[in-house]
């Protein structure tokens, strides 16, 4: 595999696409354990991401996810914006002055990601958050030696199913602790869409 | 002589607004600054707020930042690293109960580490 | 089937319009009733305003008054002392941390004495 | 000693003279040690009592004191409101159906006021509060047989004097810890000004 920075945009519009046309099940999900708020949160900071990437000019990968980052971090009023935030600025300090990204480079930077989105929402895997399609990507992606984009795509979406089944013990879903029992995460759906465009632009690019 | 800065960060404008109105009744001369809801005013946080709040609440005796919930405490965490003053804290303690105590205790000129313990003890004083 | 009430009284109208609007994102069917500033509507308490905000929350599963400082407490004690109804209780939480979980708790259909319990053990929990 | 409703009535006229004339000061002490309110929570206070009163008809002094502590609870917004409300409904409860107050009644009357204060304060003498004025007054009329206008006036006037060297800890004043040393505690000026004014209206009837 290899991401420039055309695949990066692409990956971000891509994404984008996916949360728009999603936004109304996103906020379902976020209504049934959490405050509704997390399909609006998404499509504003995504569509906020979009604009500022097309409208600007980039030499390095690094530059690109710094802009998603910060427009993230200052568009999305919810969890989400800190901690998609942390983890496309964990990537981007990961990934700074590499003008191709290969295969161990990407790696390390989701390893980077997914520790920034651990350390920022003081959480860990099987908390019912977006750290459970996260790591479960960290560990798919630790096995292999070049990417899967189908895999990739198939690990997300398995881990976001999975979710359905654990009480939340962090995030807003948490005060409703057994009943939060058999809901999706909205944050691991929102994840998934984030990986399912990645592996969109793999497949193109391949 | 100044005093440690206070900045109330909620997830409703309204919130952050009321209490200051009840801080200042009893303090006039602590700086108090707010980050309410999200860059639309909308219900929600927002790191540029907090960023501005602790610019405009910093003086040499430092700045404690109060929170109401979830990603208010992540964003003050955040605004905390980004920031390149050294005195700057988030506090675990109740958000207007914490913040009107701290406020009460810089105004006598306290510390930054003697106004924080006292924010944290507020529910054990009473 | 009804879920306990929530009364919110502060010395400013503001927070708890404020709390109520953060409260509502996430707890759309419990009755949250407002009691924010005095008679006149500046700073301060007023015990009418508690006993209407009372009247207008209760239910068979009761009612729970949250307060921020000093006179909100007394103010609150008198109201349950004044009204008719038995299952009306002064909760000692914080205001905006406690009155949050108790929504959330209330929603789930839980008791008067669950809710309280809850609310009263908030910063025990995170 | 007897006190008619004439003399009630006297009594709050006065009350809200000697408040009415010393606003700015009361607001003064609890700039100093609270959150400047006491002098405008008790002119707005006794101003609505005295207008209550006198466009009102009563056959008894509970009556009379009733309107005083219903008018001050809901038109003072401050910990005085539901204290003196709580001070006259004790009162008014204690004297209910009596036409002349004598003195044992009187008495009896302001012990009763005295354990509403307490009890809806939570608090006791020597916490720098309203109840070292008015406990040192029930020690005073205990102590007595009949009632000295003057000597209640005094032993009103050197208690609340020595509220200065108390450190609070009830009330507002209590988050000033040592700080509260060395100022009057305003509440307790404002119910020297109650007896004070009961003071004059006994000395006229006598
Ligand atoms: N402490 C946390 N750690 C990791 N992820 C979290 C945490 N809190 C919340 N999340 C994620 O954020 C999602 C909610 O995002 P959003 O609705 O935008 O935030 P909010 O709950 O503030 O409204 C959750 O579904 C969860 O995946
Ligand atoms: N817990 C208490 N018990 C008895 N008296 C109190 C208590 N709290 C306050 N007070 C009295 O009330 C006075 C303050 O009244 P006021 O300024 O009207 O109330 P607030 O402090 O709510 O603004 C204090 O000076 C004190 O005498
Ligand atoms: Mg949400
Ligand atoms: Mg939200
Ligand atoms: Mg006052
Ligand atoms: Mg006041």
């Amino acid at each position: 595999m290899e991401l420039q920075i055309k695949q990066v945009i692409s990956w971000m519009e891509k994404t984008n696409e996916k949360i728009q046309s999603n936004k109304e099940y996103l906020t379902s999900l976020d209504q049934a354990i959490g405050d509704g708020d997390h399909g609006l949160n998404m499509a504003r900071g995504f569509q906020e991401v979009v604009n500022k990437l097309s409208s600007s000019n980039y030499t390095y990968v690094s530059d690109v996810l710094k802009d998603v980052s910060m427009t993230l971090l200052s568009k999305v009023g919810g969890a989400s914006g800190p901690l998609y935030g942390t983890a496309f600025l964990k990537m981007s300090t990961a990934l700074k002055g590499i003008e191709t990204v290969d295969y161990p480079q990407f790696k390390k930077a989701v390893v980077e990601a997914v520790n920034g989105v651990k350390e920022r929402g003081k959480a860990n895997k099987g908390e019912k958050t977006m750290i459970d399609v996260w790591e479960p990507i960290v560990d798919f992606l630790q096995k292999q030696d070049n990417l899967e984009a189908k895999e990739l795509e198939s690990t997300a979406e398995k881990a976001m199913e999975a979710t359905q089944d654990l009480k939340a013990t962090k995030g807003r879903a948490a005060y409703l602790k057994e009943r939060s029992i058999g809901h999706l995460d909205p944050g691991s759906v929102s994840s998934y869409y984030i990986f399912a465009a990645l592996s969109e632009v793999l497949e193109e690019g391949a | 002589m100044s005093n440690v800065g206070i900045v109330l960060i909620s997830h409703s404008p309204k919130v952050v607004e009321g209490i200051k109105d009840i801080i200042r009744q009893m303090v006039p001369d602590v700086p108090v600054e707010l980050a309410g809801g999200t860059d639309d005013g909308s219900i929600g946080t927002n790191v540029e707020k907090i960023q501005n709040a602790i610019e405009n609440a910093y003086n040499e005796k430092g700045v404690l930042l109060f929170f109401d919930l979830g990603s208010a405490m992540m964003n003050a965490e955040l605004a905390v690293e980004m920031t390149d003053y050294e005195k700057v804290k988030v506090v675990k303690a109740p958000l207007l109960e914490g913040a009107y105590v701290a406020a009460v205790e810089s105004g006598m000129g306290k510390t930054l580490e003697e106004v924080e313990k006292a924010a944290r003890n507020v529910f054990d004083q009473t």
